[in-house]
Order: C-alpha cells, then structure tokens, then sequence
C-alpha cells in the first residue's frame, strides 16, 4: 500500500507530478487551482530537479510546453477556465505537432472571467478539440483526489503513448477540497530520448522538425488523416466509464466528475424511496462512451444528465441514447453547485410529477 | 611579389540573380546573365577572368550560390 | 458511522483547520474522510466554511445541503445554518458574540461561551479547539488521542510547543458541554 | 587559367554545410537568407549542429526548418522565445535560438520578448527587422519607419494614429537579463561579417550561461518595399540605418569575458 495522505486536489495534482517523474511544469496563477504551481515551487526541484516556472501568462506558459515537450521530456501544465482559453491556440499546435503533454483544467464558472466558484462549462471546449483544427485530446474526468492521483501518471502515459495532449477535466470544488489519497511511489525521471524529440541533431540520424505547418493541401490532409486514424485507436482502446447499479435499474442518473459524486448520493436518497437508479459515469468524456448508454437504452425509463453547465455532455448522452428513451437535464451555472437533495427532487419533478 | 587569383563558381540551380553580388564585386568580375534557370531566375554570370577571390560576392550572396577559390601565385 | 458535518465561523477563527484536523484523525482511524472548503475572497475577512464527512464507507457527496451537525462560530453562520441541520441533528455553536439564538426544537441545541473561555485561557486562538472538544463529547466518533495526532499533522511543526495548550481547550471543551 | 587554383586548400568560400542545398523560398536579394547563411556558417565552425535547436517563428521564416539541418521547432505566432525557453529549461547544456521576424517579436510577442529577456533566458535571439510584414504581403510592421508606406498606412505611417516604430533591441538592452544586445545587419560584406561575428560570439556566451543574447539584424524587404535588391539595400542605408543606428547597445565587461 502507499503513502495515506490527506490532500487538497491542487496539491494532489502537483505532488503526483513530482512522483510521476515530470521534468517540467509551466504554469501562470489562477484561482482555484493556484496551490499546483505554489505546491511544485516548494516541492519539486529539490526532489527530482523538476524545471518550475512561471510563465507571463497562459499563453507563454503553453509555449514554453510546447517547446520543452518537444524535447522528449514530460512536460504539463495546469490552469482554469479562462487560462485555458487562452492555451487554445498552444494546444492545436501541440496536438498537430504531435507532442505529448499533460494539462489540467480546474474548471470555474463561466462565461467571460465568470466565477471562482467550480463549474463543468468547459466540456465542448475540451471534448471537441477547443482551438482551431480538426484535432482531439485525450480528456479524462476524475471524480475523486485519488483519481487526480492516479489520472496525473496515467495521463503521461496515454500522452506518450499516443503522441497526444491529455488533459485532466477536473473543477474548483475538487482543486480546493481534501479527500484521502494513496499515492504511488517516486518513478525517476527519465533519460529516454524518443526518436523524434527535438534534441540537437547527431551526424547518424536525419534532423527533426515539429511543426504544424504544411504549405500543401495534398500533405496536410495526409497529416490529418493520420491524425484522425489516431483518435479512432484512441477511441478503440482508451473508453473509460464507471457504471454503479445499471442491470435492472428503473433511471438512470448520468453525470460526469464532481456531480456525478452528488448524483450518486442522490441516487441512495432515491433508493430509500423505493425507486433504482443505475449510474453511468464517464471517466473518458473523449473518447465518450456511447456503447454503454446504448447498452441501456432500452432497458430504462429514462436518463436523468446532471451538469455543472448547460447541458454539455448531454449532446453526447443524446448520441448514446439514440432517441430510444427519454432524457431529461438538470444543469446549474455560473459556479454554482447542485446539492443531492435537489437532484433527487429535480429528478422527481421531471420523471415523477410530470412536471417540466 | 606575390599576386592573387581567383575563381567564382556560381551555382546556377540556386541563384536568384538578385544581383548585390554584382553589386560588390571589385573587378567586375560577374554581370547579368542572359539565361534563366529552373526557378525562373536569371542568373549571374562570370565575365572577365580578373577574379582576386576576395569573397565579397559569396558572403553577401543571400542564397549560398557562389563558391570562391584564390591561389597566390608568386612571380 | 456516517457523520456529515459543516463548521462554520469568519476567516480566521480556525473553522477550516477544525475541519482538516478532523480528516487527518480520521485518516488515522482508517475512515474515509473529505473537507470541502468554501474559497475565495470569502474566505479572506469574511465568513469561512467547510463541509467535513467522516466515514466509515467510501464517501458519495462531498457537497450536501443537509448535516447531522453544525459547528456554528458567529452569528451569520447560526442564521445561515439552521436550518441545515437535520432533523435530531446536532447544533453546537458559540454563544459568545450571538444575540439571536437558534430557535429549532426538531434538533439538539449546544451552546457553549467558547470564545470567552478562549479568554480565560489567555489564547482567542484556541477557540476552535474548545468547540471541536464540545463536539467530540457530543459525537464521539474519533478517538481524543487520534484527535491530537492530527493536531500535530496541521500545525506546523513551529507552534508544536503549543500542542499541550490545544489538548487543554479540547478537554475544556469537553467539560463545557453537559 | 591556373590549374591548380580549384584544388581544395585553394577553397576560400563554399556554401555551409549545415545550409540544406535547395533552394530558399525567399525572395531574390532578402536578407533572410543571408542571416540562414551566416547562422549555418557559424554552426559549421563551432561544429555545433548536434547540440542546436532552432525554434521558427511564424511569418517569412516560418519554415526556416526546411534550410537548416539541424533539430527545430515551429512556434505560434510570437511564441518563439516561450518555446524556446521551454526547450532551454529542460536542456540546459543544448545551445537554443528562436530567429523571429519583426512582426513576431515585437507585435504579437513582445510580452514573450520582453518577459524572456528579463527572465535572462540563457538563449539567442535573433531579430530581423525589415520594418514590414512579408509573409502576409507588406502590412505595417511595430519597425515601420515614421511616414513609410505599407499596404495598411497608404500615405505613410502616422505615428499620431498608428504609434511609433518601436525600438526592441533598446528596450531589451535596459533588463538586467540580457547579456549581449547588438544590432547589426548584412546589406554590405562587411557587415554580414560582423554580424556572422555577432552570432558566434552570442553561441559562445550561451555555452558560458551569461543571459540572453539578442541581435537584431536590420534586413530589407525588397518585395513589400518594391525596389530592387540592390536599391532595397540602398534605401536601408538612407532610411533605415538613420533610425536604427547599427553597433552594440550591451556588451559584457572586459572582466567578464
């Protein structure tokens, strides 16, 4: 068993970089998930000579992952909502240029400058590409501080494994809350080189180049093709979903990360009145896992989407349900969090009254 | 005493006969040409054989284009 | 055991770190445990809050709108929590500085003058530590022992020599609570 | 003619190794290729090619990569500096350089200039400045000379609408960061040699871990200022040279060096 810690997620995150082997971090301060960038800059480069800075902003701070993720090395970044906005342009470059790095969105309300408050809002931006360009990225949904843990190493992994950005959906209510985690042991940093990493070019090899840029249509598509076949092996391979009481349920609640934790209280407050509800959480929202609300489709009353948004991820429930029963949405906005005591009687409401 | 020679070899794929070379050259030593290469370029031409190598054209040729020799020759 | 509780006080009071020491205690007891702050500028000058669930199963919810106690340390958070509390739930709060008392007959009603024994104790500091002692009497679900240990895991290793000070106001706590 | 003038001790000049042999896509006479020439050349004799990465920017250069045979990166616009402080922090011992146009650094990336010089990023930078934006066809340039015209400023920059022509490479020259801030150009042979001087000198400074090196090269733009190559360099001496005085505005100590 490892280490028993009690951690904020923020600091959560930052010390399961440090135990992952991360070489660089690159960050610029944002409530609510400044702690990672604090925590690294007391911790990191006296423990593993992990490189810490801060950037003059979002857009620095991406570039400078870029640069150094393209040397092979692993690299991340953290920020929130209107941070990750800005690292959009960055991250388009990145996913075309093929470099593997790990992000992490501690989501807040939105629009605009928004909220500090925790929100889900940024669920298109992050699973339909988010910057310019037919690109994805791998987007994990932890729902927990250990899966903050655990999704942190996992997600250098995946980024490496596929040449690819991974990003940690998570929000404000997981960056700032304490749960207990079991982290794993110090990985050393690596001194593998791979073979495409901007290095310096040695005499026996040809030089390497990242780039996202090519003058001609006939290659860029070829590039986009290879591209696409990527994110089809992704989607083949990497579909996460966590389901809880699904086989004979009369509902089911779908939610992904913090609310999916507050559906799941709702869905015991649900069972002390007699009614069984089965929860779908995506741990993956890309690659979604539609085959499992199909799987269900027909065998419920209904599914019942809960967000921290307007109705997001419901786009993508709709794809997997397919129309074969009824959806209903229950979203807050704005920072604000749904209690389980209003899911359940949202939920009442929209199934149970007949009220809409 | 000891004299100078010296020899331009201008590749002609590369030249864009932008002409500062030209420009530069102490013995008028390359001019225009009349000819135009792949690129759609005309390129410069050697013309006289009075070359000292002193490699003006070749560190201001943009392109890389001309590769100079110079030989003292003692008399 | 499944104890939900929030502590809830103005910035400053200690209603966050009772709400870790709580975690780490209960950590030590192989609990499942998580501490949700309320963040932000609130928390600064303002009224702080955090929600703390000590379990003994894999914890569902770390927000929730209802609690088996309420810690209550000011009287903004007596209004605002009240009626928060479920019903036979308990709710303890310091009656130092609260002119409107909680007026709820459905639930158990703690009072205690902490902040003025806090006083007497030459140390305004050591509130928090008398109201979670009051609470432990009352919900004894971690161990006094275990209690200390995570005083030691929050307070920086600088102010340790104020450990005995912290066991005295929780056992004050303790005895101020009939 | 001699027949022993062509044997190889007679070579005095030869296209750099390092310079990949195809042709440029810039346009005859710029002074992009120069600057690609020379930085080849030094990378040639510091024999540094296993130990550079280049970092493009976005505008004419953007594919720099395609004539340097050595490891690069292509940055987003203005980004180069970020990236390469990027590249540069996780390998210290590598020798690092972004090579950005003026659009580049001192538009859309001047915060990256600025923050990179000042953090002294132990990495070179080199400037071209050409007082226009080439690659998206003749635009006004941060550089662009008071009342000069380009397809944005049709009757001349006024700087009372537009601003001022911004001086970079005396900004950077007051942070403590930076190390070595020259600004030389290549429209004379004498001038390509000090500047090819310049950017040796800077490499060797990098591998002493001194700060950032920054050199701007005062270029021409014979294309968007519709002129000959020779003229281009003739209005760059008249116009822009004035404003843009040439010579080094930092230079290390002689105790330090």
């Amino acid at each position: 068993m490892g280490e028993l810690k009690l951690m904020k997620g923020n600091e959560a995150i930052a010390e399961a970089a440090i135990r992952a082997g991360a070489d660089a971090y690159f960050g610029y301060p944002i409530t609510p998930q400044s702690e990672v960038l604090e925590y690294l800059a007391n911790e990191a480069e006296k423990r593993t000579g992990m490189v810490i800075l801060q950037a003059e902003s979002e857009v620095a701070a991406i570039n400078m992952v870029y640069g150094a993720g393209g040397t092979g090395k692993k690299v991340m970044t953290t920020s929130s909502s209107p941070g990750i906005s800005l690292m959009q342009e960055g991250l388009s470059y990145i996913a075309c240029a093929e470099i593997p790095c790990l992000l992490v969105n501690v989501v807040r309300g939105g629009p605009g400058l928004g909220t500090i408050q925790p929100g889900q809002s940024d669920y298109l931006q992050a699973t339909k590409g988010g910057g310019h360009g037919d690109y994805k990225l791998l987007v994990l949904a932890p729902n927990s501080i250990q899966e903050m843990v655990d999704f942190v190493k996992e997600g250098f992994d995946l980024a490496f494994k596929y040449r690819n950005p991974v990003l940690i959906l998570t929000d404000g209510v997981l960056g700032q809350m304490m749960e207990k985690v079991e982290l794993f042991d110090q990985i050393p940093r690596s001194k593998e080189i791979p073979s495409w990493a901007t290095v310096g070019k040695p005499p026996n090899r040809e030089r390497n180049i990242l780039t996202s840029l090519n003058l001609q249509p006939e290659l860029m598509e070829k590039h986009n093709e290879h591209l696409q076949a990527k994110y089809r092996e992704i989607e083949k391979n990497e579909i996460r979903v966590e389901t809880i009481n699904c086989e004979g349920a009369d509902y089911i609640f779908t939610s992904f990360g913090l609310t999916s934790r507050i559906c799941i209280k709702a869905a015991q407050l649900a069972k002390e009145k007699g009614i069984k509800i089965g929860i779908i959480r995506p741990i993956t929202v890309y690659p979604f896992p539609y085959e499992t609300y199909a799987k269900y489709a027909d065998k419920v009353k209904g599914f019942f989407d809960v967000e921290m948004n307007a109705g997001q991820m419901l786009e993508d429930v709709k794809l997997g349900v397919l129309g074969k029963a009824p959806i209903k949405f229950h979203g807050r906005m704005g920072g604000m969090v749904p209690t389980p005591d209003e899911v359940f009687h949202v939920f009442e409401e929209k199934f149970l009254g007949g009220k809409e | 005493m000891a004299k100078v020679k010296g020899d331009v070899i201008i590749d002609i794929d590369v030249c864009k006969g932008c002409l500062l070379c030209v420009d530069v050259c102490p013995t008028k030593t390359l001019a225009p040409g009349t000819k135009v290469n792949q690129k759609g370029y005309i390129y410069v031409v050697k013309v006289n054989d009075d070359c000292t190598g002193c490699t003006n054209c070749s560190t201001i040729c943009p392109d890389a284009a001309i590769t100079v020799y110079r030989e003292k020759i003692n008399k | 055991m499944l104890e939900e509780i929030i502590i809830a006080g103005f910035g400053g009071q200690g209603v966050l770190s009772m709400g870790q020491i709580l975690c780490y205690s209960g950590i030590m007891e192989n609990k499942e445990v998580s501490w949700m702050p309320s963040y932000g500028p609130e928390m600064r000058g303002g009224t702080a809050n955090c929600i703390t669930i000590i379990s003994d199963e894999k914890i569902s919810s770390p927000i929730i709108a209802k609690f088996d106690t309420v810690i209550a340390l000011n009287q903004p958070s007596v209004d605002k929590f009240e009626n928060a509390v479920k019903p036979n739930g308990v709710f303890l709060y310091d009656s130092t500085n609260v002119i409107k008392p909680p007026t709820r007959t459905d639930i158990k009603i703690y009072k205690l003058e902490a902040s003025n024994e806090a006083l007497k104790m030459k140390n305004t500091k050591i509130l928090n530590m008398i109201m979670l002692g009051a609470f432990l009497k009352i919900r004894p679900i971690i161990k006094l022992e275990n209690i200390i240990a995570g005083l030691k895991k929050v307070l920086p290793e600088r102010y340790h020599n104020l450990l005995p000070l912290n066991e005295q106001a929780l056992k004050k706590g303790m005895e101020l609570v009939n | 003619m001699n027949d022993t003038l062509h044997l190889a001790e007679n070579l005095v000049y030869k296209r750099p190794k390092t310079l990949i042999n195809v042709a440029m896509h810039y346009c005859p006479g710029c002074g992009h290729s120069t600057t690609h020439k020379i930085l080849c050349e030094v990378i040639d004799e510091l024999n540094i090619q296993s130990e550079v990465i280049g970092v493009a920017p976005v505008g004419c250069s953007v594919i720099a990569y395609d004539y340097l045979n050595i490891d690069m990166q292509e940055a987003a616009h203005g980004r180069a500096s970020a990236v390469a402080t990027g590249i540069k922090r996780v390998l210290p011992e590598k020798l690092v350089f972004s090579y950005q146009g003026d659009g580049d650094l001192a538009a859309i990336g001047t915060a990256e200039t600025l923050h990179t010089c000042n953090r002294g990023e132990n990495i070179l930078i080199i400037f071209i400045n050409n007082a226009i934006y080439g690659m998206t066809g003749g635009q006004m340039a941060p550089t662009t000379l008071e009342n000069m015209k380009s397809t944005t400023t049709p009757f001349g920059r006024n700087v009372r609408k537009m601003g001022y022509p911004i001086k970079m490479t005396d900004l950077v020259a007051t942070l403590p960061g930076t190390y070595y801030v020259t600004r030389q150009s290549v429209h004379t042979p004498a001038n390509v040699r000090k500047t090819k001087a310049a950017i040796k000198k800077a490499f060797e400074y990098q591998r002493l871990d001194r700060g950032t090196c920054f050199i701007e090269v005062v270029s021409n733009c014979p294309s968007n200022w519709k002129m000959t190559p020779v003229d281009s360099n003739k209005w760059l001496v008249e116009n822009m040279l004035p404003f843009y005085s040439l010579g080094d505005l930092k230079v290390p100590s002689k105790e330090e060096n």
